[in-house]
């Protein structure tokens, strides 16, 4: 999903790669750039389930206003991916309600 | 339609909708006039949400005592609505030798009403909620107090008094209410005139300016009162909070978002912008307040503030009462900020003055000519 | 407390323009914004821009982007990024959070550049992931650069449905389908003509009738509505997809004005509630202006010139400037602004039935409907003429504010006059050189040279090509015409790609002579 | 009188309508059924509906749905989208953390 070569804003820049884990799962992505934009290049489409019908978000405004796609990053719950930028390491969870407890 | 009913009821806050629900139930014709576009604006709709009897002055206990007896644990059912009431009891925190000394004496007087409440230590606060932080040395408990959704419990009375036929007008700023042939009757707005044979007034610190109208003076100011929203958390406690210091004061919702109000200590000499905007400083100093007793939710996100004015009274107690020299006025006003624990008895008891004559709980003490000069 | 001459908030194309007037006579500027990279939109923005020559036009807005920064830092504008203002209090008060702290600051004048929210349309489905906003879309393609889905389906063919469709094609994505259930392409006739020539089908009258899928998007149906909105069973057809973008319009962002107390009013036409202001952008709050989408949606380049005009006025309210050169400075940016207004899409004709152009020609039908000019069409307009030897081909056929390609051409071929909405008109007695610079001018793809003396029974078509990866010369494809149909074999006969360019590619392609009118794509 | 402000104003009854079960308010998942519900049990304006039923008081602070709230409340009251007054809008303008909030540099 990288868009490597692009007709007009020429080759992607070299970004160092950086390694965190998504659900327990080790994953890829640059650092510095959105735990989102880490996510979506990776297929992850769902980003948590809400509160009281558990259904299913994602990604939805990719600037920060929609708080759709908040996810639980460190421990932390409602943290906006797309505006929060990847650093090494970090535990990213899916966010069932308020926490990353699944609830049934 | 007509503009004729038993009861004008000025102001649409959580007092005045109390009043009409109780009024309308017990057969009377209701309008309730309120200046804002939207119904309960001032007040009702910027505070804590305490439904508490400790730490109230022993004037008002009987009645905060009274609703919390025989209203509250009721009102979802006769509302038809859920207020979120939680009966979960109500810690007022003290860090400092001298917090605790108020807290004894609030404690005591409270006792001597006949209240089920104590001083606890640090310690037996954090068995109750175990989120406090270790600089809270005592606590007064009292578990028959709680909390309700002050948003809700408004506009539940509302909807309610609206299907029992209550007439609801908003945007209809009383300026005026007159005397006809001695008695209190008309209520004028900028374009219309209403009439009812008894007026409740019942708007807040407004009822100042109304007052005078007919020649009566409630000595009251007003002040800003601030309340913060978090994001919602996993439920972790459900009581009532509040703080010798007067720091701030909350709970945690149905909903898992915290409520938290507070002050700055500087209300008094806010200006008003004509918008309910608090200062700058008001919303971090509430935070600084709230993270010495709950280090735990220092990570947690405000999402929204809110502000507005409230009615104060000079000895922060309510007016309720009737006015012999001006008969067919019943005065519900200078709350001083907790009115709303005590909304649905204060709304029982207008129904009764007004249809019975009398209040089935005496209110002498709230009398609107109790004030007096200091020497 | 720390205290500024002008507080702006939003280093957006509207805010980094006041920022930099402001800063030239002298103020001290600061300049917020919640982003971690300045510029706003224009960042994502990566076509060339419409308007007139003088401001900013056919440059793509990132470069614009660069070019403000660049300008803003020269006029000693302090710009603070990752700071976001939380709110706007009395007395000209603002709060940011920067870092783990919240910093208060006052300034003399506020000039609020915050921009604009994307509306939202709701629809069976429209909270699955997958759903995104068009503006998503461009922030993760062109920011992130990251693919925001495989096979998309646009809703809305507005200006933003149209060049972010085709930014997704330039990203290297695949888009089914645009649908409005408008009965006619809200954009530009030229961004239509460009996505519609890569072969993608217009569904207007159309809706979304659901987004399917359990856990995100896999498909979605759409189906067509009556003059009442109204679904017609049966027109059902479905698409296997994996993201739905929305551009269904913007609404200002403007809460932190009303926090503030200003007079508000909620204006269509301005997309949504917006302060009152005067002609500066001055609002009831003396010393509290706004400058672009904030104020009223518009595009970038009446951002930037409104931003100009806010910051010279706060320039004048604080005394830096005295009222002859307010009216000096102002007069004629007004002037710009005025005329990037006309037009048919200008306010002024919004929701009118436009038949004719202002010189009279007819418009086409089918390029509202389908996206594309007929070949039947095409020829009536005075861009389009019949020459010996190589010419351009100008299929501009709605009077929108743009005239680059008169100065484009060293040899006086084009015409536009002062007048910038006017269509372009081809003079038939000019010696065209075929040098290109016009089709690589024009903003909106619209400008083809065709040469039928090419070769015997050949011509030569050359075209704008801003796709990865370049065709080769001596490649062999095929032709397609204004609707995306393969017409005919045809062979890249040239390719150019002069700095001059900037990056449209020109393509020349040999094809049967009877197809030098039709062919206007490369596959 | 406006419409708005006679709340005894006829607007005849709740009828349910196939869309009703349509999430509104993404953050605190609020159908248009239930804001349909709500205008029909008294609530006119935006700032009782938001008190009432919660749309646009989550994370978002009603970024996404104020504009569709506004034109589903103005359908079910007869009324122009244009004479229903927008939420006030409130600091802080995104969510914020307490300690951030509370650790002022002035």
């Amino acid at each position: 999903m990288r868009i490597m070569h692009h007709p007009i804003l020429g080759e992607s820049e070299k970004k160092d790669l950086v390694i965190f884990t998504f659900d327990g799962k080790a994953m890829e992505g640059y650092q510095s750039e959105p735990i989102a934009a880490a996510l979506r290049a990776a297929g992850v489409m769902v980003h948590r389930h809400t509160q009281k019908e558990n259904s299913p978000r994602g990604l939805f405004c990719a600037i920060g206003r929609c708080t759709d796609c908040v996810m639980v990053v460190d421990g932390k719950p409602n943290v906006r991916t797309c505006v929060t930028p990847l650093t090494a390491g970090m535990n990213v969870q899916t966010q069932y309600g308020v926490s990353a407890k699944k609830t049934d | 339609m007509k503009n004729c009913a038993d009861v004008i009821i000025v102001g649409s806050g959580v007092i005045g909708n109390a009043a009409a629900y109780y009024l309308a139930k017990r057969g009377a014709s209701v309008i309730v006039l309120e200046k804002s576009d939207n119904i309960g604006d001032g007040g009702s709709s910027r505070n804590g949400g305490g439904v508490r009897q400790s730490g109230r002055d022993k004037r008002e206990l009987p009645l905060a005592m009274f609703g919390i007896k025989n209203l509250w644990p009721t009102l979802s059912e006769e509302l038809e609505m859920d207020v979120e009431y939680y009966q979960d009891g109500n810690l007022r925190l003290g860090k400092t030798a001298a917090h605790i000394q108020t807290l004894t004496g609030l404690t005591n007087n409270a006792t001597d009403c006949g209240l089920d409440v104590s001083m606890i230590s640090g310690d037996d606060a954090r068995q109750i909620c175990p989120y406090l932080s270790e600089e809270v040395t005592g606590a007064s408990w009292c578990p028959t107090d709680g909390h309700a959704n002050p948003l809700l419990t408004t506009l539940a009375y509302y909807r309610k008094a609206r299907q029992l036929g209550v007439r609801f007008i908003t945007g209809e700023e009383v300026v005026e209410i007159r005397k006809i042939k001695g008695k209190a009757r008309q209520v004028l707005t900028p374009n219309n005139s209403y009439e009812g044979e008894t007026i409740i007034l019942a708007a807040g610190y407004d009822s100042r300016k109304i007052a005078s109208t007919f020649g009566i003076d409630i000595p009251m100011t007003q002040a800003l009162l601030e309340v913060l929203v978090t994001e919602a958390q996993p439920p972790m406690f459900y009581q009532m909070l509040g703080t010798a210091a007067a720091d701030f004061y909350g709970h945690q919702s149905t909903h898992g978002s915290f409520v938290f109000g507070g002050s700055s200590g500087l209300e008094d000499v806010n200006k008003d912008n004509g918008t309910p905007t608090s200062t700058s400083l008001t919303a971090s100093c509430i935070c600084r307040g709230i993270m010495k007793y709950f280090p735990i939710l220092e990570d947690i996100k405000i999402v929204r503030s809110w502000a507005g004015w409230m009615d104060v009274c000079v000895d922060h107690v309510p007016v309720l009462s009737f006015v012999e020299e001006v008969p067919g006025i019943i005065l519900a006003s200078a709350f001083s900020g907790h009115g709303f624990g005590i909304s649905p008895a204060v709304g029982t008891l207008l129904s009764e003055m007004v249809i019975d004559g009398q209040p089935s709980l005496d209110l002498s003490a709230l009398r609107y000519d109790r004030f007096k000069a200091k020497i | 407390m720390k205290r500024y001459d002008v507080i702006v908030v939003g280093a957006g194309p509207a805010g980094l323009s006041a920022a930099i007037e402001a800063g030239k006579k002298g103020l001290r500027v600061i300049v917020f914004d919640e982003n971690a990279k300045p510029g706003g939109q224009l960042f994502k923005q990566i076509h060339k821009f419409f308007g007139s020559i003088e401001h900013k036009a056919k440059i793509r807005g990132f470069k614009i982007g660069e070019d403000l920064l660049k300008e803003a830092s020269a006029a000693g504008v302090e710009v603070v990024l990752n700071a976001i203002v939380i709110g706007l209090f009395l007395d000209k008060e603002i709060t940011v959070q920067i870092n783990d702290a919240v910093v208060h600051y006052k300034g003399d004048a506020i000039i609020v550049a915050t921009g604009a929210s994307e509306n939202m349309i709701t629809f069976n489905g429209w909270t699955l992931p997958g759903v995104i906003g068009a503006g998503a879309a461009q922030t993760m393609m062109n920011l992130h650069r990251v693919k925001p889905g495989k096979k998309i389906l646009m809703l809305g063919t507005g200006n933003v449905g149209l060049v972010v469709s085709f930014q997704l094609m330039q990203a290297g994505c695949e888009v089914v389908a645009l649908v409005d259930a408008a009965p006619k392409i809200g954009g530009y006739g030229v961004h239509a003509a460009k996505v519609a020539r890569c072969g993608v089908p217009f569904y207007l009258s159309h809706t979304i009738i659901k987004a399917e899928g359990d856990d995100c998007v896999t498909g979605v149906t759409i189906g067509a509505v009556d003059n009442k909105w109204q679904l017609i069973p049966g027109t059902e057809k479905h698409f296997d997809i994996d993201t739905i973008c929305l551009a269904v319009g913007l609404s200002p962002m403007s809460q932190l004005l009303k926090m503030a107390g200003c007079e508000m009013e909620d204006n269509p036409a301005k997309g949504g509630l917006v302060p009152t202001c005067d002609q500066y952008g001055e609002t009831s709050i003396d010393g509290i202006f706004v400058s672009g989408d904030v104020s009223g949606i518009e595009e970038a380049s009446s951002a930037m010139i409104g931003g100009r005009i806010s910051g010279v006025a706060a320039a004048y309210r604080l005394g830096f400037i005295d009222y002859e050169e307010l009216e000096l400075k102002s007069e004629a940016l007004k002037k710009a602004l005025l005329s990037l207004r006309q037009g048919m899409f200008g306010p002024e004709n919004k929701g009118k039935e436009l038949t004719k152009t202002e010189e009279g020609y007819a418009i086409s039908a089918n390029l509202l409907t389908k996206g594309y000019l007929t070949n039947e069409e095409v020829m009536n307009y005075p861009g389009v003429k019949t020459m010996k030897g190589i010419h351009p081909i100008i299929e501009c056929s709605q009077n929108i504010p743009c005239n680059p390609c008169q100065d484009a051409c060293k040899k006086k071929c084009i015409t536009i006059g002062d007048n910038i909405t006017a269509l372009p008109v081809v003079d038939e007695a000019s010696q065209c050189s075929g040098c290109g610079m016009c089709v690589a001018s024009c903003s909106g793809q619209s400008i083809f040279l065709l040469n039928e003396d090419y070769e015997e029974g050949y011509a030569s078509v050359t075209l704008p090509y801003e796709f990865s990866p370049l065709p080769q010369k001596g490649m062999m494809g095929f032709a397609l015409d204004r609707s995306g149909k393969a017409i005919c074999e045809a062979e890249v006969v040239d390719v150019k790609s002069a700095p001059a360019f900037d990056h449209s590619n020109l393509l020349t392609i040999k094809v049967p002579k009877e197809m030098g009118m039709n062919a206007r794509f490369f596959k | 009188m406006s419409k708005i402000n006679d709340r005894s104003r006829e607007i005849g009854e709740y009828i349910a309508q196939p869309d009703d079960d349509l999430i509104i308010c993404r953050c605190e998942e609020i159908t248009k059924g239930e804001i349909r519900k709500a205008v029909y049990d008294g609530m006119f304006t935006i700032t009782e509906i938001r008190r009432y039923l919660r749309t646009g008081m989550g994370l978002c602070q009603g970024q996404t749905c104020a504009k569709l709230v506004k034109g589903i409340v103005a359908r079910e009251l007869g009324v122009s989208p244009l004479s229903i007054e927008a939420a006030m809008s409130r600091a802080p303008m995104r969510p914020i953390e307490m300690k951030v909030l509370g650790n002022e540099i002035s």
